[in-house]
């Protein structure tokens, strides 16, 4: 095992958390996460690679599902599996053995920065950062969108919990943006 | 404005980026005779029609799918949303 | 009747019985030598060199709407000539020498302001680039000064020099560049087109090109035919829509481009200033109202409104580049329709049809041009043979590969 | 200063007190105040100075409509000019003063202007200050802009935050008065999502100003019924103090709430106003309608004001502008302000009402027939001049004058997508034409429908109507259904100095002149006089001058025109537009993997794009960027140096047709690319132009990773995906960016293997042998971490860059430092980068400027003629490859201690300098440390067959002239030794 020590998208070494009102915003750094495209023609043996994956249907349009691994809609025909980043660290690797060459694997664990925002008030603080309608955007639901700028994923885990992905790079903007977005909001 | 995106329903067009018409699905063949003067109709002259116009905005802030848009120029108004690369292989594009 | 400070005090005490209207409004007659469609800035400066220049009386301008209702009425009223191409600068530096002379050559005050234009530099790769304009203008016989962000700072100590996001490094300064009150200009240009016998006809629609075996004898429009010798087309914005009734399809599409202006404020901006890491330019008039501009919106449209993304984007652009105007208030928006072309130059041409003249694809440099294209117009019309400054404006050079790309676009007219 | 004009009654609340300053005076109000009635409560009518004359101005309405009674609020760096008074919600410890007056506002010295108005018409400037022509900017111009202009600004930075947000619903209601109220109950009752908003800060809209009852109740109690029953639905939100602003494209309205503007100051964190992009399914447009003035001479002293504003003061803010008071109407709506008044206790001098038959009054006396012709006054109304109708004169020594001329719709959102009013003869005025923006409907009185009844009732029906809902119609209160008719009456006959724009001064006369001198299309119209072009857009004046020209020109109005309102319907703070996106957070920012190890280092960053870059690592006792540069390029070349690539582009290409999708992309050839091996990419665009350029990895048959400039990397990725979908759909390809999920490093300089080597997991033979130049491939390094290692160089040096996830990019950083002590290795920066790159003759962005070709580049050849790549066929135009094209160059300065900057451009070394004789520009310049002198790449016309060849370089912009060597571009290492060993 190699020993080299891993720094979260914010630069720190523990991810960090933020509540104001009843909202926190908690950086998640311990997820992996590897993109799969169906090849073409190939759709069907990549859907099914992906629910034997997943333990269930691979998910539709604008969609997520799975319990330890999850896979959410990225686009036509491309998702992104999402895991524990301890136990899946070579998520990728495992992606990879399950759709064969059916599908184009990429690993996407460091491409992404993820904040969890949770909280009964979460709908005002959404309201002030993306256009989408997040009311509408039932638990279950993924949409990839922008915001503050930025193209970001965003899933409704539950009915006042979201996951925001932004790219990693500008974790720290995002982060600003929505801690702001708090303060006013809250 | 807002794009009815095939797949994900309404979206605001600042999510997208506008690239032109979308007879820039209609590259020419780089074999043929004419082809310097097929290209040259085809990068540089436009119908620019006003009313109605087919043309191509990227979801870049969104799935990252190519989609053509009929729209009127003078009102705005969108009539019809597809996926480009549908649009592409009915107009016999293929690889 | 001549204009002047003492016919002003004569009028006044005889209350302003004599004033006369600023140009008449006739009927349209048989036939014209020349007759110029688009009643804008470019159409009528054209109308005024013909006449005056060339010596062009029977002429006439025909305008679908009221003259100056195009986008020489809906501007930012910037004038520079501060391009970097050979194809450019000695055209844009042509029409800032007219510029210079306007007043007197017209009897008009259009309150040309040579108040300065500092064009920001954010990096050090703009920095090389403006340095290169900058000798190409002075190379062409232009004016150009490179500044560091001290100089900057002393002329604009309210810019955001010390929590930006783009810091600025410097600035390309043109200090014969300004502002020109832009109604005044078509008016001042009908009026003396007027007053040399050229025909001015109002709410006149062109609704297609009279064509016998390859050469335009005239034009149908909304008050009948009208003969003309040659026709010239003057329309920016709708370009496409009237060379397509000639059966032409251009190197152009038609772009939104949104203008701003703020409630009337006592001076605060000496010129013109422009960010050079986000889009948002700015200068204020007489009346006080700060005037800016950003980006077109980027898609197609013949609507003469845009949207609030970009309405958006330039004020982000504003408050970053200035901060104090925070509390200032945008008053009015608007929109004009470009010409954007798929170089981000003009066209001044001849087209395949005979006696069928084009002057479009101004992009968003057609009122600073307004004086030269005019002249560079009546030229070409007059004497079949492109103006010296204008001979890059050629339909062919996209077919030659001779483009005149300032910003190095390609064929993507909303980038230029 | 006690209250002297306060009334009895009122909605406001008698039992707090608030101070305020107006011009350093201390006065009293009361919450519910608005400054305007404050004032007018406190005995003050003098409020502000007209923009052309300086003439004195008070208060002419109760509403956003104002034109006049615009102050400078607050103080310092809040300081906000042009504000009106009529909308100003009164706090504790306002301040607020007078504006565009010099030295005081009683005196203002600019009032001179006032007695020269003969000789400064409409349009006057443009008939004189022509002579001498180098006067206007020195002389004219600036006396003019300083008379110009109205408020002044703080000139420091606003010190308040903003928000933008978004917000969905079924129904956007615009405007809470009564038909936009019971639009609400409806809707929000049927159980649609609503959004309810108003500009005022208590909803009820013009209930809260009349004395009717609703329900045979006063109105404010079936206010506060429906408010309180919307507010209790979850699926309406009402939105007071919130002002939509604009109809935009596809049911999507601006909105700016303002949150803190009744607020001393907003409090910590919190937003001063929010602009909200509205997503509506429908909208409901229930604006109201604006009361319209008549034109008479000296109509525009302080004291003179909207019969309906009088009448709004009174009943809603207890407030009178004096206590004898005349009115002036054409309508039975002055009357109804003359009652109230009374009612209040104030003394009616005279209702003059224009026609014969207007109805009388036991409470106060009617003059019928007649017209105010004049008034007196010179800081405030004290006698207004009436015409009776037998001719005689009459003078009424009054403190207020009201004036009714009838109401106007506020169609001004319906004008948005430049739809036209239509001309209602009953009303005599615009009413909202039929091309309406899509989905929006609109009622009550804003409709044309005047009448409290049949405003309720239109609001519920519209509603109804727009969601398409069962109408099982709820109950209409029952109120005033008086049918309203409006004669035109426009202006007294014979007045000349009449103001129609009260803030422009454009009067009756100037409208005649405008008319003489051919300005007589509406355009010309408000162009010419700048009437209805003040911050009031001309709600007030408009119609007048418009009636009036349409008199002269013996038209009807409808043929002269309307001149369509554009957004937005009020000012709004260009900081509501900017938002969050201020200062630093102006753009997102992106950050490295390795950049809080180099801010440890001290390093000096630069904006590359969006990206934050470690530009030098300077070390104690370096006093100039130079020495650090320098180093750092001494030392990568001697030994070995390590730079974060991170930034540049890459794409993970894959599909068993990626092979020949890269062939289409790059105009060089990659088919034959072997597994394991890196090639140089040229991208053009389909002009023929250079686009891109970066190398492709082969990782297996089917995966290539591709790299991008920093610059490109977000184009050409939406080129790919372009050509992917749009050109070649069936291709088997599969593009994602992965520039964020690995930190890469180049490692460069003749110790970079042996670096490399002891972090490199020994199974992996990266020799010269075993991983040679241009090789690539998936490795581990540290004890089985995953990596990705190049062997490119960028440099001219051995040199590699190897990627990791970047989560482990600091670390391996920091390993790198540790693990080269030995070897003295270097980090370098972005600017050692370029003076490396340049003296090797690399091109890069000053090279790769969307105007160069691979002719011009030297890279002719590549162009690959075998084969369809985006750009081959328009790269063959005659004009991009004739005889004397650009070639990329290297230039030597021949003295050796001769600086040499990009940006200037190449002379023959004698003859003219001028732009005839241009042969070319240096694009790149730097102090190259190898040489010891300065270099530089450029453009030069055959150039390549010049080299040896001595030019002037010139710069006439920095006063620079050198004399030249054009050299081959590869400065260091020509044969390219060093990256092959």
């Amino acid at each position: 095992m190699h020993d080299l020590i891993a720094l979260t998208a914010l630069g720190g070494a523990d991810p960090e958390t933020c509540t104001i009102g009843s909202v926190t915003c908690s950086e998640v750094p311990d997820v992996a996460l590897a993109s799969v495209a169906a090849r073409l023609g190939r759709e069907g043996e990549t859907h099914s690679a992906l629910a034997a994956l997943i333990g269930q249907k691979a998910p539709g349009i604008g969609q997520f599902s799975g319990q330890t691994l999850i896979a959410f809609w990225a686009g036509p025909e491309q998702w992104i599996v999402e895991a524990p980043f301890e136990s899946h660290e070579g998520l990728a690797e495992l992606v990879k053995d399950g759709t064969k060459d059916a599908a184009s694997v990429s690993e996407q664990t460091d491409a992404w920065a993820r904040f969890d925002l949770e909280g009964p008030d979460v709908q005002s603080v959404l309201e002030l950062l993306c256009n989408l309608d997040c009311r509408n955007l039932a638990t279950g639901g993924a949409a990839r969108t922008s915001i503050h700028h930025l193209v970001c994923f965003l899933l409704r885990r539950s009915t006042d919990f979201f996951s925001i992905y932004a790219p990693r790079s500008s974790a720290q903007s995002l982060q600003h943006a929505i801690v702001t977005a708090m303060k006013s909001a809250l | 404005m807002i794009i009815q995106h095939p797949l994900l329903g309404p979206r605001d067009s600042s999510e997208f980026v506008y690239l032109g018409d979308a007879s820039l699905i209609d590259r020419p063949d780089w074999q043929a005779e004419n082809a310097a003067e097929t290209f040259y109709d085809y990068a540089y002259l436009r119908d620019n029609p006003a009313g109605e116009n087919r043309e191509l905005w990227f979801h870049e802030g969104g799935d990252r799918s190519w989609l053509v848009v009929t729209r009127n120029t003078v009102t705005h108004e969108i009539s019809k949303v597809e996926l480009a690369c549908d649009v592409a292989r009915m107009r016999g594009r293929s690889k | 009747m001549r204009y002047s400070g003492f016919t002003v005090i004569k009028e006044a005490l005889r209350g302003h019985k004599g004033w006369k209207p600023a140009w008449r409004d006739p009927e349209p007659k048989q036939k014209y030598d020349i007759v110029i469609i688009g009643g804008g800035g470019h159409g009528l400066a054209t109308a005024h060199y013909l006449a005056k220049v060339y010596g062009f009386r029977n002429v006439a301008v025909i305008e679908k709407g009221w003259i100056g209702g195009g986008n020489v009425g809906r501007n930012t009223t910037i004038i520079r000539s501060n391009y970097l191409l050979d194809g450019n600068e000695p055209f844009y530096e042509f029409s800032l020498k007219l510029w210079e002379g306007l007043e007197q050559d017209l009897n008009y005050n259009a309150m040309v302001s040579q108040r300065g234009i500092i064009n920001l530099i954010h990096s050090d790769a703009q920095r090389d680039a403006f340095t290169r304009r900058g000798n190409a203008m002075i190379l062409n016989g232009a004016d150009a000064e490179l500044l560091d962000a001290e100089q900057v700072r002393k002329e604009y100590p309210f810019l955001n020099f010390d929590n930006a996001r783009f810091p600025i490094k410097g600035g390309l300064a043109q200090r014969r560049g300004g502002t020109v009150r832009h109604d005044a200009v078509a008016w001042g240009y009908a009026r003396s087109a007027d007053s040399h016998g050229v025909d001015i006809i109002q709410n006149c629609e062109v609704t297609g090109f009279h064509i016998e075996n390859g050469r335009c004898v005239g034009v149908e429009t909304s008050r009948g035919f009208i003969g003309a010798g040659k026709v010239g087309c003057a329309v920016a914005g709708n370009s496409g829509r009237l060379m397509g009734m000639a059966g032409m399809r251009l190197p152009i599409e038609s772009h939104v481009l949104q203008a701003f202006v703020s409630e009337g404020l006592k001076p605060l901006l000496p010129g013109v200033i422009t960010f050079g890491a986000g889009h948002f330019y700015v200068s204020q008039s007489d009346k006080g109202g700060l005037v800016f501009g950003g980006d077109i919106d980027g898609y197609n449209s013949y609507a003469q409104r845009g949207n609030l993304p970009v309405v958006e984007d330039v004020c982000e652009g504003g408050m970053a580049l200035m901060p104090m105007i925070g509390r200032a208030r945008l008053l009015r928006m608007w929109g004009g329709i470009m010409d954007m072309s798929m170089d981000g130059s003009p066209i001044i041409d001849r087209t395949h049809i005979d006696g069928l003249y084009f002057n479009g694809g101004w992009c968003y440099g057609g009122f600073k041009a307004t004086p030269a294209s005019g002249h560079c117009f009546a030229h070409l019309l007059a004497k079949d043979e492109p103006h010296p400054t204008a001979t890059a404006y050629r339909f062919d050079r996209f077919r030659t590969g001779r483009m005149i790309d300032e910003k190095g676009m390609g064929n993507q007219p909303n980038l230029h | 200063m006690t209250q002297v004009n306060r009334l009895n009654g009122g909605q406001i609340d008698r039992t707090s007190t608030l101070n305020f300053k107006f011009d350093n005076r201390n006065f009293t109000a009361h919450p519910g105040d608005t400054l305007a009635s404050a004032l007018l409560a406190n005995g003050v009518r003098l409020i502000g100075r007209s923009f052309k004359y300086h003439r004195p101005r008070g208060i002419l309405s109760a509403g956003s409509e104002e034109p006049n009674a615009l102050v400078e609020l607050r103080t310092g760096n809040r300081k906000e000019p042009n504000t009106r008074a009529t909308t100003i919600e009164m706090f504790d410890g306002l301040e607020a003063h007078s504006q565009n007056r010099w030295p005081s506002l009683r005196f203002d010295a600019m009032a001179i202007n006032d007695r020269f108005s003969n000789f400064l018409t409409a349009g006057f400037y443009y008939k004189t200050f022509m002579w001498p022509a180098a006067f206007w900017e020195k002389l004219y111009e600036p006396v003019i802009r300083r008379a110009a202009g109205l408020g002044t600004m703080s000139m420091q930075e606003d010190p308040d935050e903003y928000d933008k947000g978004f917000r969905h619903c079924d129904l956007l209601i615009i405007g809470a008065g009564p038909a936009g109220l019971m639009a609400a109950l409806t809707a929000g009752r049927a159980g649609s999502d609503v959004i309810l908003a108003d500009e005022d800060f208590v909803l009820g809209g013009r209930l809260n100003s009349e004395t009717y009852s609703l329900n045979d109740d006063i109105a404010a109690n079936w206010i506060t019924q429906t408010v309180a029953e919307l507010s209790a639905m979850p699926n309406v939100r009402l939105m007071p103090r919130t002002t939509v602003i604009g109809a935009f494209d596809h049911g999507i309205y601006g909105a700016v709430e303002r949150k803190g503007d009744h607020l001393s100051a907003p409090s910590e964190g919190k937003p001063r106003q929010i602009l909200w992009r509205i997503y509506s399914g429908r909208a409901l447009l229930c604006a109201g309608a604006t009361e319209r003035p008549i034109a008479f001479e000296n109509n525009d002293r302080p004291g003179i004001m909207l019969a309906g504003a009088l009448r709004s003061y009174a009943n809603r803010f207890a407030a009178t502008p004096a206590q004898r008071v005349a009115i002036f109407t054409n309508n039975d709506d002055g009357h109804r302000t003359a009652a109230d008044l009374h009612a209040k206790g104030v003394k009616i001098a005279a209702v003059v009402d224009i026609r014969p038959e207007a109805p009388l009054n036991g409470d106060y006396e009617v003059l019928r027939g007649a017209e105010v012709i004049d008034t007196k006054g010179r800081l405030g109304l004290t006698f207004a001049e009436v015409k009776l109708a037998d001719g005689s004169n009459r003078t009424l020594d009054v403190g207020a004058l009201g004036i009714s001329g009838g109401w106007n719709p506020n169609v001004h959102l319906t004008c948005h997508q430049r739809g036209r009013p239509v001309w209602n003869e009953t009303l005599s005025a615009f009413v909202p034409g039929d091309t309406l923006p899509p989905g929006l409907t609109v009622a009550g009185a804003a409709n044309g429908i005047m009448s409290t009844h049949g405003a309720l009732k239109s609001g519920a029906e519209a509603a109804t109507h727009a969601l398409d809902l069962k109408s099982d119609a709820i109950a209409i209160p029952t109120a005033e259904d008086a049918p309203v008719t409006q004669t035109p009456f426009w202006y007294v006959q014979g007045c000349s100095r009449a103001w129609l724009d009260q803030q422009n001064d454009v009067t009756v006369k100037d409208v005649k002149l405008s008319h003489q001198e051919g300005f007589q299309s509406v355009e010309h119209l408000k162009r010419y006089t700048t009437l209805g072009m003040a911050t009031d857009q001309g709600k007030t004046s408009n119609m007048g001058g418009l009636a009036i020209m349409a008199e002269i020109a013996g038209k009807s109005i409808p043929q002269v025109g309307t001149t369509i309102y554009r957004p937005p319907y009020t000012p709004v703070p260009i900081a509501t537009f900017a938002g969050r996106m201020r200062g630093k957070e102006f753009h997102p920012t992106r950050l490295t993997p390795s950049h809080h190890w180099a801010k440890e280092r001290g390093a000096v960053f630069v904006e590359v794009g969006n990206w934050l870059r470690a530009q030098w690592f300077p070390l104690p006792g370096e006093t100039h960027w130079r020495q650090s540069v320098d180093r750092e390029v001494r030392q990568t070349r001697a030994s070995v140096g390590v730079c974060d690539c991170t930034t540049l582009g890459k794409i993970d290409v894959q599909g068993t047709d990626a092979a020949d999708f890269l062939n289409r992309i790059y105009c060089n050839g990659f088919a034959k690319l072997a597994v394991g091996k890196t090639r140089y990419g040229l991208m053009l665009r389909e002009d023929g132009i250079a686009m891109d350029d970066g190398t492709a990895g082969r990782l297996a048959e089917d995966h290539f990773v591709v790299t991008t400039t920093t610059a490109n990397a977000v184009k050409v990725y939406q080129h790919m995906e372009f050509v992917r979908q749009c050109l070649f759909p069936d291709m088997d390809v599969q593009l994602i960016s992965t520039t964020e999920a690995w930190a890469q490093y180049a490692v460069a300089g003749p110790n970079s293997r042996k670096l490399l080597q002891k972090i490199v997991d020994p199974e992996f033979d990266i020799s010269n042998d075993g991983f040679p130049f241009m090789a690539c491939g998936n490795i581990t390094v540290c004890g089985g971490l995953r990596a990705r290692l190049f062997r490119i160089s960028f440099s001219g040096e051995l040199a590699f860059e190897i990627a990791v996830p970047s989560r482990y990019g600091d670390a391996l950083m920091r390993r790198l430092m540790v693990e080269g002590e030995e070897f003295n290795v270097v980090p370098y920066g972005t600017e050692a980068l370029g003076v490396m790159r340049i003296e090797k003759g690399h091109a890069a962005g000053n090279e790769l400027n969307g105007t160069t070709t691979a002719l011009n580049l030297g890279m002719g050849r590549m162009v690959s003629k075998k084969k369809d790549s985006i750009g081959s066929v328009l790269s063959e135009r005659e004009g991009l490859n004739e005889a004397d094209a650009l070639n990329m160059v290297g230039v030597k300065p021949v003295n050796s201690a001769d600086k040499i900057t990009a940006g200037a451009h190449l002379m023959d070394a004698s003859g003219p300098v001028d732009a005839a004789n241009d042969q070319g520009y240096v694009t790149s310049a730097a102090f190259s440390p190898s040489l010891n002198c300065y270099i530089g790449l450029g453009f030069l016309k055959n150039g390549s067959d010049r080299h040896r060849e001595k030019m002037r370089l010139v710069s006439p912009l920095t006063d620079l002239t050198v004399e030249v060597e054009i050299v081959s571009s590869h400065f260091v290492d020509p044969e390219g030794e060093r990256l092959r060993a």
